[in-house]
């Protein structure tokens, strides 16, 4: 495999030429002019995933030499994993959504644009997405984080609740102040190579540098705030469940799957990778905040009364475990945590959209407004729970195998923080069961017989199927994606120059 | 006798000019107020010109006098419009531009 | 040692604290026409220190440009715009008046320390400056290094003028209107709301004198409102009520009265003469009694004139 | 400290051994069958469970023979599986540990099972979803055999937790029934309580030992620290009660009745509720280096096992009073494996005898409630010894069985236990021997409100005995109740020695323990008890009573009310008030930020007032504040 043509440009331009002809075709034939873009992306996506493992397809073209900003794509184990998480989202998204314009919800206003506009909207989500998953130049790593609000921007508005306008609004104002934020660091990461001789934006160089402890101090703060609103820790979290309360299931699917995850993926790329000693110095902190959004998550996908807010809160709470494993600083947690990206990816999305079948269905998602729906919609009963049991990480899923990993890795070192965090599988056993038994256990209100009148149809089976058997595969045998991923977590954890804590030396740090 | 006198006088003329701007609402009478100001500014430039014994300050007081007379013309020009909108003198009344 | 009292020195003290209280005048003053005459008044005062200042040019170019153009302008500006707009001098904007005269005061002071102790080089005099005389100094420094500046204020000027025609030309607001618009508009008027389509009746078409006081009488010898103009009714000269105009008017009525009386035998002539007598009485209420019957039409509008 | 028992070490699976994994493999795919097949399984489905389960008893029968044939030292066998996990030093395989324990219970799981099934094809014949029943307990006796064989405590906590989501479908099966859906919320949620203790035990092995593997485990337990052994002792003890419905979190067990009766025979008496005593036992040698925890369990057991009787003779539905019963008889299983090498054996000799009677108790109580159009209450029964004559027999010998009367098996296996207690100490003999009193004494009430007194059935109820394929079920288990004891008695020990690591000392069948008398001598006077109250005149309403020991006895000890005020209610209003305080400060405070931004833009528009002097006033004021510096520059 001659690496002469730029096969990681490819993949990641592939979406965006499909969502500007989806742009230009109106109508239906724009939306699948879209789904077939997406397709086409998902078997180069899955191609690259499995090539990519025996050569390397890395590429480095300068870009403004002045800055010595590189145009610099990689894709190393987490890269690849996240990759292959975007390109089998989008299209099950896509079919999800399919009768966009068609569903009337209440409460929702009209759709502003049409179908075709949604389809080229998400992959271009998806084409940004990708190449932030493979940039390893900072400042490509902070256009494309930032190019990715735009279009999740307009997929909020342009579909969804009486409120959308605000939801999107705050969304969009969260992550631009933590980009902000970011570009300070991002400048003195210039500002740093520039007084160490060449100025070069590179990732993997960087750590080597030396610079004084305030400064690397400085630079983690900015990125740590930067990726800490993306993938929502608690005090930056309050965006997401408004977003997804107002935001089309589908769009959140995507929110949660693609980008939140590029908050956890900065943290170990950038904040792990270029600033290891600020990493170690910030770890309490950060492990603390990771625990209280682990708990904080929870409990308030307990007292929920709107399933997709609820869903929402779940991710806040399974990203405290992700951020804990990253800051665990094992080989085992950070594999997990890596693990637990993808798992994540794929159980939110199954949840989300069994909420919107619900949505599709009832018009509504408050609790309240269900019951004994099992009665009438056994098969959508069952997506549901088996997709909530994944999210309450029940062993034979990839969410248990993620949470295990992480929580064996990171016992040793932050014992009292596991200790903790293992409440939160009991939280989510209540906060999942108990909304099935009031959505779908008892009897039937006569708006519930009036409104449930249909099963999963064929297109709904085609979405969910893949996603629940992803789960499962991944739940029994994860090995193989945990020797794609370990290779990160090894190159980090060298970085960072700590070793795994050897058996019997318990609760030593 | 030294020309401060001359000096202290324009400051006192100038601020009365600056009082009458501030405290009257009849426009032509706030536009003689400007007009003062400016000839209290002429006299310290006089003043200045005979303490130097140069006449540069007689000729910046000379082209002060002919911008003034280009500017009183635009402005009563002005007041003469706003007059016939308006129908009414009061500076006040003119507050358009009130958010 | 004595102060040497110089003509200058008189001057000064002579025409600095007229110029003053011109000032002051200016900005008390209710009537807007006083202010400006006193601040004439100041600017003549300025002349004559401009005088004293060896600056005789400018003593003239002050009284012929300052006073005599500028003033002027303002108070034709003060014609058009009516001289009564005297504004009460009770402050509308909340606590301006008050911080505009702190304010004033501490500029005033401000600037009498920044500028009044300024000149320190002592006597100073334009004797030596002005020893060509005081124009040609002038010109040669106008025409020398400022010529530039000179010739801008020229083209200023130009604007200025071109300018106020501009501005003051005062095109209608409206579009005028057309004879058959005027035409068809008073047509309508008078079908819906009865107004006289004619012209305003002149002065005195019965009247005995033409002076546009004197209002005009209409056939039964009432006042015809429309006549009177309006300002003079708000300024209280015009005449209204003169017992002479009607006198013709009574005696035409009570004789007609009289032949009546011989026709039908009633006696209604003393009634009628008493009732006239009264300058309240609306004489077609008798009118109305000896008309023919004319074929059976209801209250004409024309009669109620 | 070495431990004193020497580590089994398993040999690599040859021959048949290497198709052990097809015990699990048959119902997993019969189970995939049902689920997936839909409504085209409905005819002939819940025969293909029947089979299912047979398939695996089959297999496990084999393995057992083969088994018996080899020499002690080669009975345990361990079939290597897959690689699970494997990341820097934590490498996880998936693999299975065919022992004597695992086969014993395996052999339990299936053939009970097997039992049931049969059982539940005659109850559940007319529900319409019966396919979906056979498939969920296929379901679980995958998950079960799982837990049983699985080599680490990984996979058995795959089991585990398998275990628990089945006891949800099938507790939740009637889920239009409100308290159903609630029931099974309860039990999955109190069990995942319990899993808690088995995953803060996993990740202390991990951390403590490299590895989960119970073999790495047992040679690696003397290395750690007392300190840490115990606290892993504790939390297997949490894992257990969870599961096993021992005190602390028993309150799930009694509202778990309301699946139908082979589940609650199945599930909730033979098999799923002995998985924490399975536990204890399997890890044994952390046990015995940790006297606290060992004594914990024991404290837990008698606790237990008298909340279970207490229960047991205050409830009139014959299905609570029976899960009372199991619940104390788990209870005596705890006290054994508490107390040590020895006690493991007789704790799983006790849970394999009970498995038997107990569920034949079950179902016979499931024929009965048949009979009665599904009436669980005991005081609308009566004198039905007449008209069902097979239920009245098989149910009265498990009857005697569990009070223990010496030929029959509930007697040998309890026996041991008491003898154990008393040796163990005198408190905990005293207690199991008057435990084994209330045991008798709520038996013989439950014997003689259902079968004997005066008929006091309701209305348009004619009760008549079970069809034949109901009946066979029972007759078998009897038997089982009948031989098991004897049988098994010496035998028992010496098969589980060397997994539990005790010493047996065999005795005939007849040469019976002094405390074995005095127990006996109890449990006759309990009878006596329960024969006098109960064979007059009995209401058929509950009668109100002020009497605290039945209230306390029907409220389930109050543990309900003590939940719900202290979880339910109290972590309610926290979650609320977590709630709120998102609401209010996190979020609100972002949206103060751009009140204020408003705010401060509201007061700064008055300033353009739009009056040219106010303008003129402030124009003065800057020129006075540019020459005050000015003046100032100057001057400084």
């Amino acid at each position: 495999m001659d690496n002469s043509i730029p096969l990681l440009t490819v993949l990641g331009v592939l979406p965006l030429i499909f969502s500007l002809i989806a742009f230009a075709v109106r109508g239906r034939a724009g939306k699948h002019v879209a789904f077939v873009g997406s397709l086409v992306t998902m078997v180069f996506g899955i191609w690259i995933f499995f090539a990519a493992a025996s050569n390397d397809f890395s590429e480095m073209v300068p870009w403004i030499k002045a800055i010595g900003a590189w145009y610099a794509l990689s894709l190393d184990g987490m890269g690849r994993a996240m990759v292959l998480l975007s390109v089998i989202l989008v299209p099950i998204v896509l079919i999800a959504e399919w009768t966009l314009d068609s569903k009337q919800t209440d409460g929702h206003l009209e759709p502003r644009w049409g179908s075709n506009v949604f389809g080229a909207l998400a992959l271009m989500v998806e084409g940004f997405g990708l190449f932030v998953f493979m940039a390893s130049d900072v400042l490509l790593f902070y256009i494309f984080f930032e190019a990715t609000l735009i279009p999740m921007f307009f997929l909020i508005t342009g579909w969804g609740g009486a409120k959308r306008g605000k939801a999107a609004m705050k969304f969009l104002l969260y992550s631009l102040a933590g980009g902000l934020i970011m570009l300070f660091a991002v400048i003195g990461v210039y500002a740093v190579t520039a007084g160490a001789g060449q100025p070069s934006f590179l990732i993997d160089d960087f750590a080597a540098i030396a610079m004084s402890e305030t400064v690397q101090k400085m630079l983690f703060v900015g990125f740590f705030i930067a990726f800490a609103v993306k993938a929502p820790m608690v005090p930056v979290h309050t965006w997401l469940p408004d977003t997804a309360e107002q935001a089309v299931p589908g769009a959140t699917a995507l929110l949660v799957g693609i980008l939140d995850k590029i908050g956890t993926f900065g943290m170990i790329r950038i904040c792990l990778g270029m600033l290891p000693g600020a990493s170690l110095w910030a770890t309490p902190l950060v492990v603390v905040l990771a625990v209280i959004s682990i708990i904080y998550g929870a409990v308030l996908a307990i007292t929920s009364t709107d399933l997709l807010r609820l869903v929402s809160y779940t991710s806040v709470s399974h990203f405290g475990f992700m951020v804990l494993g990253i800051f665990a600083f094992t080989t085992s947690s950070i594999t997990g945590s890596i693990f637990y990206m993808l798992a994540h990816g794929f159980s939110s999305a199954a949840l989300f959209l069994a909420v919107g079948f619900l949505q599709n269905r009832r018009g509504s998602v408050a609790i309240a407004d269900f019951g004994g729906v099992r009665e009438f919609a056994p098969l959508l009963a069952g997506v549901f729970l088996v997709s909530g049991l994944a999210t309450l990480g029940l062993p034979g899923t990839a969410n248990f195998a993620g949470e295990f990993v992480i929580m064996t890795g990171a016992w040793p070192r932050q014992t009292a923080a596991v200790a903790v965090a293992v409440f939160a599988t009991v939280l989510a056993a209540v906060y999942v069961l108990w909304a099935y038994q009031r959505v779908f256990t008892g009897q039937p209100s006569d708006e519930v017989k009036k409104s449930i009148t249909s099963d999963l149809d064929g297109r709904e089976k085609l979405v969910i199927g893949p996603l629940i058997a992803l789960l499962l595969v991944f739940g029994f045998f994860p090995q193989p994606m945990i020797n794609v991923v370990e290779q990160t977590a090894v190159t980090t954890m060298n970085v960072v120059g700590m070793t795994d804590p050897l058996p019997g030396s318990m609760g030593g740090k | 006798m030294s020309p401060n006198a001359y000096l202290v006088l324009s400051a006192i003329l100038f601020s009365i000019g600056v009082l009458g701007f501030l405290i009257r609402r009849n426009v032509l009478i706030i536009f003689m107020s400007v007009e003062l100001m400016l000839n209290a500014a002429n006299l310290a430039m006089v003043a200045f010109s005979y303490a130097n014994g140069n006449l540069l300050g007689q000729v910046g007081a000379f082209f002060v006098m002919v911008v003034a007379a280009a500017e009183v013309v635009i402005g009563l020009a002005i007041i003469m419009i706003i007059f016939k909108t308006r129908r009414s003198a009061s500076v006040d009344d003119q507050n358009q531009l009130k958010h | 040692m004595i102060p040497l009292i110089t003509g200058q020195v008189v001057a000064f003290w002579i025409f600095a604290p007229l110029s003053v209280a011109g000032a002051v005048g200016m900005v008390v003053s209710r009537k807007p026409v006083h202010s400006a005459i006193s601040l004439a008044g100041m600017m003549v005062a300025l002349a004559c220190l401009y005088a004293s200042l060896d600056a005789p040019f400018l003593f003239v170019a002050q009284i012929i440009v300052y006073t005599g153009a500028i003033m002027m302008l303002f108070l034709f500006t003060m014609m058009i715009v009516g001289v009564d707009s005297t504004d009460s001098l009770i402050e509308t904007i909340k606590g301006q008046r008050v911080a505009a005269s702190i304010f004033g005061f501490v500029l005033a002071v401000l600037l009498i320390l920044a500028v009044g102790n300024g000149v320190v080089t002592g006597r100073g005099g334009l004797d030596v400056a002005n020893a060509g005389g005081n124009v040609q100094g002038l010109a040669s420094i106008t025409f020398g290094p400022y010529v530039f500046a000179f010739l801008l204020t020229a083209a200023l000027l130009m604007v200025a003028a071109v300018a106020a025609i501009v501005l003051a030309h005062g095109e209608p607001l409206g579009k005028r209107e057309t004879q058959a618009e005027r035409a068809r508009r008073k047509t309508m008027e008078f079908a819906e709301q009865g107004k006289d389509p004619g012209p305003l009746p002149g002065p005195g078409v019965y009247a005995r004198h033409n002076s546009i006081e004197y209002p005009a009488l209409l056939p039964d010898g009432s006042i015809s409102e429309e006549s009177v103009s309006p300002t003079l009714a708000v300024r209280g000269v015009a005449v209204v009520e003169n017992d002479g105009l009607r006198a013709a008017y009574r005696a035409a009525v009570t004789e007609f009265i009289e032949v009546q009386d011989e026709n039908t035998g009633s006696d209604d002539a003393p009634r009628v003469a008493d009732e006239l007598a009264d300058p309240g009485a609306i004489a077609e209420t008798y009118v109305e009694q000896i008309s023919i019957e004319v074929a059976g039409s209801d209250s004409d509008p024309a009669k109620e004139q | 400290m070495v431990s004193l028992l020497e580590i089994v070490i398993p040999v690599e699976a040859t021959g048949l051994f290497s198709y052990s994994w097809l015990m699990i493999a048959i119902p997993m795919l019969v189970s995939a069958i049902l689920l997936l097949g839909g409504k085209a399984t409905d005819s002939w489905g819940h025969w293909l469970g029947v089979l299912g389960v047979l398939g695996s008893l089959a297999v496990a029968l084999a393995l057992w023979i083969t088994m018996l044939g080899l020499p002690v030292a080669e009975r345990a066998v361990h079939v290597s599986g897959f690689d699970w996990v494997s990341v820097g030093n934590l490498n996880l395989q998936a693999g299975l540990l065919v022992d004597q324990l695992s086969i014993l219970f395996a052999l339990l799981v299936t053939g009970v099972g097997s039992l049931i099934f049969i059982y539940s094809v005659g109850y559940m014949a007319h529900d319409p979803n019966r396919r979906l029943f056979f498939a969920f307990l296929n379901l679980f006796i995958v998950a079960m055999l799982v837990l049983v064989l699985a080599d680490n405590y990984l996979l058995l906590f795959l089991g585990w937790e398998g275990v628990g989501l089945a006891s949800y479908l099938l507790i939740g099966f009637w889920q239009g029934r409100h308290s159903a859906a609630l029931a099974a919320k309860k039990a999955f949620v109190v069990n995942r309580v319990g899993d808690l203790g088995l995953l803060t035990a996993m990740f202390t092995m991990v951390g403590l030992f490299g590895s989960v593997n119970f073999t790495d485990v047992n040679q690696a337990v003397g290395s750690a620290s007392t300190t840490w052994l115990t606290a892993l002792g504790l939390f297997l003890l949490l894992a257990a009660c969870g599961k096993s419905a021992q005190v602390p979190l028993q309150s799930w067990l009694l509202d778990a009745m309301e699946g139908p009766t082979p589940v609650s025979a199945l599930i909730h008496a033979a098999t799923m509720v002995t998985a924490g005593v399975y536990l204890v036992v399997r890890s044994h040698s952390i046990y015995e280096l940790t006297a606290a925890a060992s004594l914990a369990v024991c404290i837990v057991g008698v606790v237990t096992l008298l909340a279970g009787a207490w229960i047991g003779s205050t409830k009139d539905d014959i299905k609570k009073v029976l899960a009372g019963s199991t619940m104390s008889q788990i209870g005596y299983m705890m006290l054994a494996a508490g107390i040590g090498p020895a006690g493991g054996a007789f704790a799983i000799f006790h849970l394999f005898t009970h498995g038997f009677f107990k569920a034949n108790l079950f179902l016979g109580a499931g024929s009965v409630m048949h009979a009665m159009n599904d009436d669980t209450d005991m005081r609308h029964f009566g004198a039905l010894r007449k008209v069902m004559p097979w239920t009245f027999v098989t149910f009265g010998i498990s009857y005697l069985a569990i009070i223990g009367i010496p030929p029959l098996a509930g007697f040998y296996s309890k026996d041991h236990i008491v003898v154990a207690a008393w040796e163990q100490g005198w408190y905990f003999g005293l207690l199991a021997t008057l435990g084994a009193g209330i045991t008798a004494f709520y038996m013989t009430r439950l014997m003689m409100m259902t079968f004997f007194g005066k008929k006091r059935w309701a209305e348009g109820v004619h009760p008549h005995e079970s069809p034949k394929i109901l009946l066979f079920p029972l007759i078998v288990l009897s038997i089982g109740a009948i031989v098991l004891g004897v049988v098994l008695n010496n035998a028992i020990q010496y098969w589980l020695a060397p997994p539990t690591g005790g010493h047996p000392h065999s005795a005939a069948w007849w040469d019976i323990p002094w405390q074995g008398w005095v127990t006996l001598l109890v449990v006759l006077v309990g009878v006596g008890i329960g024969y006098l109250m109960y064979r007059g005149e009995i209401s058929y309403e509950q009668p109100h009573t002020i009497n605290p020991i039945v209230y306390i006895g029907r409220n389930d000890l109050l543990a309900d009310q003590f939940n719900d005020v202290v979880f339910v209610r109290g972590g309610g209003a926290a979650a609320a008030a977590v709630a709120t305080l998102d609401d209010v400060i996190v979020d609100g405070s972002v949206r103060s930020a751009g009140s204020l931004a408003k705010g401060i833009g509201g007061a700064l528009s008055k300033l353009e007032s739009g009056y040219a002097r106010s303008y003129g006033l402030t124009m003065v004021i800057g020129a006075i504040a540019v020459g005050v510096v000015l003046i100032l520059g100057r001057l400084a």
